[in-house]
């Protein structure tokens, strides 16, 4: 029996339909978690007409030209520091980093944990495939130990990163870890993250098929989805050093860390800025005002709420 | 499949009904990797014998009531990685 | 000190002057990392920019501050970053996707001697090639060598105005030299300075690409709806990524001519006792100093000499030299470095010119260029 | 008047940058003339002999570093090793005289001038003064710089709290009788 044929998805306000399919192979989890990111926009109301995807190169770092809203794909490594230039630019508006575990924690690994400690306000979604995908599958930093990839065609020698421990030590205000399989509760974390003022991090562990799961007894996407549905535990504000993972084992997913708000990097910068900057004529001084009204609303009121503390 | 014929059975005493759900598919988004017919709590797609427009199989309905109807769950819609599968509550 | 533009005269160094020259095109936003020499222009952006409402960042390397300068101006700050030898290295790869997005920006580089560590101390005009074609690809670029604190407040206005209109980053090619040496600045007021902006789309309909007669597109704001996207990879109008010949053909040929057909616009330079003279010398930076004095002396010696100052190095002005090479007979390049403005001139010319290089560490002495011009004459 | 080059020199610490910024920005700012201020830059200035270089001229100053000084002012021994060689033939010399120990004025030199700087500085309340002490002789003894651009310089580059010792540090410099 035929499901009914359509030709509109319900997330298609969201997508450059122009553009689908996408690039990503059939059983890869990107466009689950993509899926995931923008149901969460639309549930907590998140217009994507003031929300900014920027990506990094690799199959995750597609994704901002698949999202119907100003998108940037940047360098090899650069989306976070290309984020926190945007940001506080303009930082009323939401700003997402949509890119891989190669891109963000390789070559971007620098970034990240500095825009952790900044507490920069942006929310990084990471696929973590274990695998650099787009290239044919070499060695990423968070392949497993033993994990045959193709410049480590004996296994890995090498520790994989606990991604969410990492960033969680680094200064974020929110981290978490799911699986592409955990769609519902991935969905709730991401808008916890959106929401969320300050540095905001959710790590999706995510099937490759194609590039891991072929060299590693896991061909079927499938597979490798039963493969966490067995070993995933959920568990929430762990020890961040408890996030490793390691072949074979159990590893935990949950929320790692969702911190108390402090002002953000941003408040900061213009917080700095206000109380220096000399107003040249009104009318700049009323564009100054306009443009930054919301974020100077949100300062006010975290500024105020401190002080009642 | 115990525990789902004891809520199957308890749902029959009491007045509660189950959602059902339609399934929808843009049908040539579909790349046949599988994930909404394996996860599907109530077991209601599997892969067809048909082609779509780029080649894959995509998955069809098997309505088997009463076990194996859609209970608009949306999981299907939400593991999709190609954005094809949907589901809405069925209208009595 | 607070106000924007820092009207009078002041005694600055070429570091300052050019950080103050920034904000008085309108800078509001910088992102960079610390480095000898260029440091000073961070410092003082750090002081001046929470005044003028602008925003510092100290980023935690040179490839973030290149990555935030594009975010930012993107987000519609003019943003600038000041670097040295090995951070204009790691700016490379961003440098080229601000080319390849048309990202308005400015990046000032206080030339060291290198390569590598070299003398983080002392001077070198050893990255002209690299402002060239340090990132990889076919594209144009445009870099100004000032000589002095006046010129670093005046280029650095004008590497703003060329970044904003031709939509493209640009390099201000400092030395060590002159980022260091203090000289009186005067500043206009503001209203005297002519600051040019970018040309913002208003029609949400039209392609974020689609260039205009003057082939420079116009860039859409973001976060106002018009549902962009940035990609360095080879796209279409609409911006998206078009992997073929054909497109890559047709994008970046428009980016190379965009600059190539305003060439005569942004060229620039000083012709100093050239009319009647027989040797010309081409220089820029700190070593055009040194060859002005040079050219005084020989011409107290009965040498017809005469020096060509390159104001801006690229694009490069072959057809001047074309033409000097019908009056004069003889040309010198002074240069720090082992010959990289030098091959440009002798493709002009089609002829050698005498070399005096340093490979870094202090500038000419006016007497060695001195001996150039008299090896030149011989 | 044709092109000046003045070039000081000393050890990091005493102040040699500062005083040649001060003369130099007198000059450019206050005398209206064409004036460039250069400095000696790497590790050698930390801790090492130091220099300060100024040159002006009628018109803009061309090549900006010293290259045979015509006045060269030093205020340690090993910066006289250093940069005394390059004085001009026939140029000025002022020297730091407890610091540097020559016997009289060098061969070759024109003007000699010697002033025991840090000692002064020292009893007027603080050595570190000891520099601009030097600028109020260098503007006595060389005419170079106008003596109210000279101290306007030094008050405007100094900080609030130590104006009033700065100040009477040029006086007392621009004052001192050689013996």
């Amino acid at each position: 029996m035929s499901v009914v044929q359509a030709n509109m998805h319900p997330l298609d306000n969201y997508l450059r339909t122009e553009r689908l399919p996408h690039v990503w192979c059939s059983g890869c989890g990107i466009g689950t978690v993509l899926g995931a990111y923008l149901r969460a926009m639309k549930n907590i109301g998140m217009d994507p007409e003031k929300t900014i995807m920027v990506s990094g190169i690799g199959c995750t770092g597609r994704a901002a030209g698949y999202v119907k809203m100003d998108s940037f794909h940047t360098t090899h490594g650069r989306p976070i520091p290309f984020a926190v230039g945007i940001k506080a630019a303009r930082p009323d508006l939401n700003v997402t980093v949509f890119s891989g575990d190669g891109d963000l924690f390789a070559i971007g690994g620098n970034h990240i944990i500095h825009a952790a400690r900044r507490n920069a306000d942006i929310t990084v979604i990471t696929i973590n495939n274990f695998i650099y995908g787009m290239t044919g599958g070499q060695l990423a930093p968070t392949t497993p130990e033993t994990g045959i990839t193709t410049t480590s065609p004996y296994g890995n020698v090498e520790s994989p990163f606990n991604l969410a421990g990492l960033v969680a030590v680094s200064g974020a205000s929110y981290v978490a870890r799911w699986t592409s399989l955990h769609v519902r509760r991935l969905e709730k974390s991401i808008e916890k993250a959106l929401k969320k003022r300050g540095f905001s991090f959710v790590e999706v562990l995510s099937p490759c098929p194609t590039a891991y799961g072929r060299r590693n007894r896991m061909r079927d996407p499938v597979d490798m989805l039963k493969y966490f549905q067995e070993h995933a535990v959920v568990k929430h504000h762990i020890n961040p050093l408890e996030g490793v993972i390691e072949p074979d084992k159990d590893f935990i997913v949950g929320e790692f860390l969702d911190a108390e708000e402090e002002p953000t990097f941003e408040d900061k910068l213009w917080e700095m800025t206000k109380k220096e900057f000399l107003y040249t004529s009104q009318a700049e001084r009323t564009a100054w005002i306009l443009e930054h009204r919301r974020h100077l609303e949100t300062l006010s009121k975290i500024i105020s709420g401190r002080g009642e503390r | 499949m115990a525990t789902e014929s004891r809520i199957e059975k308890l749902l029959k005493e009491s007045d509660a009904t189950i959602p059902r759900g339609t399934v929808y598919l843009v049908e040539d988004r579909c790349k046949g990797c599988g994930l909404c017919v394996e996860f599907c709590p109530k077991g209601v797609l599997v892969i067809s014998d048909r082609f779509n427009k780029k080649g894959y199989h995509p998955p069809e309905l098997v309505e088997e009531p009463p076990l194996k109807v859609c209970i608009n769950c949306g999981f299907c819609e939400r593991i999709c990685p190609e954005f094809a599968i949907f589901v809405k509550k069925k209208e009595e | 000190m607070k106000v924007e533009v820092l009207e009078g005269h002041h005694f600055l160094s070429g570091d300052v002057a050019v950080a103050e020259g920034a904000i008085a095109a309108g800078c509001r936003f910088f992102a960079g990392y610390p480095i000898t020499p260029s440091s000073e222009v961070a410092e003082r952006m750090s002081r001046r920019l929470p005044e003028v409402g602008g925003i510092f960042i100290q980023m935690e390397d040179e490839l973030a501050s290149m990555a935030a300068l594009l975010g930012a101006s993107w987000g519609g700050k003019k943003s600038m970053t000041a670097t040295s030898g090995p951070g204009f290295s790691l700016m490379m790869e961003n440098y080229g996707l601000g080319m390849m997005t048309e990202t308005p920006c400015v990046i000032v580089n206080v030339q060291r001697a290198g390569p590598s560590t070299g003398l983080p101390t002392l001077v070198g005009q050893g990255d002209v090639m690299q402002a060239r074609w340090g990132s990889h690809g076919p594209y144009e670029t445009i870099a100004l060598s000032p000589e002095s604190p006046q010129e670093c407040f005046d280029m650095a206005v004008r590497a703003f105005n060329f970044s904003e209109k031709y939509r493209i980053p640009v390099v201000v090619l400092m030395d060590e030299s002159v980022g260091h040496l203090f000289e009186r600045v005067s500043i206009p007021p503001k209203s005297e300075i002519e600051v040019i902006d970018r040309k913002i789309s208003t029609d949400k309909k039209r392609h974020i690409y689609e260039p205009d007669d003057d082939l420079i597109p116009p860039m859409p704001p973001v976060g106002e709806g018009f549902g962009i996207h940035v990609t360095g990879l080879t796209h279409d109008e609409r911006g998206y990524p078009v992997i073929t010949a054909e497109a890559q053909e047709k994008l970046v040929r428009r980016l190379v001519d965009k600059i190539r057909v305003h060439a005569d616009e942004i060229i620039d330079y000083e012709e100093f006792m050239t009319e009647d003279a027989d040797v010309i010398v081409i220089a820029y930076g700190i070593s055009a100093r040194s060859a002005r004095r040079a050219v005084i002396m020989a011409r107290e010696k009965g040498i017809k000499a005469g020096m060509l100052r390159l104001k801006v190095i690229w694009p490069f002005p072959s057809k001047k030299l074309r033409e000097l090479v019908e009056k004069a007979s003889h040309f010198v390049v002074a240069e720090i470095n082992n010959g990289q403005i030098l091959v440009e001139v002798e493709r002009a010319i089609r002829k050698e010119a005498v070399f005096v290089g340093k490979m870094g560490g202090e500038p000419h002495r006016p007497d060695e260029v001195l001996k150039g011009i008299e090896e030149a004459v011989k | 008047m044709a092109r000046i080059e003045l070039q000081i020199g000393g050890f990091g610490g005493q102040g040699v940058i500062l005083a040649g910024l001060v003369i130099a920005r007198a000059l450019s700012l206050y005398d209206k003339r064409e004036a460039v201020f250069t400095q000696s830059y790497g590790p050698e200035a930390r801790g090492g002999a130091s220099s300060s270089g100024v040159v002006v001229d009628d018109s803009k100053v061309d090549y900006p570093y010293p290259t045979k000084p015509d006045i060269m002012v030093i205020m340690s021994q090993e910066a006289f090793t250093t940069y005394f060689p390059k004085l001009k033939k026939g140029g000025t010399l002022i020297i730091e005289r407890d610091l540097v120990k020559i016997d009289g004025k060098p061969e070759g030199v024109g003007e000699f001038h010697s002033i025991p700087a840090t000692k002064i500085a020292e009893e007027l309340g603080n050595r570190i003064v000891a520099n601009i002490v030097m600028v109020g002789f260098i503007t006595k003894v060389t005419g170079i710089v106008t003596k109210e651009s000279a101290k306007k310089a030094v008050l405007e580059m100094v900080p609030k709290k130590v104006k009033a010792l700065n100040e009477k540090a040029f006086e007392t410099g621009y004052g001192y009788e050689e013996e």
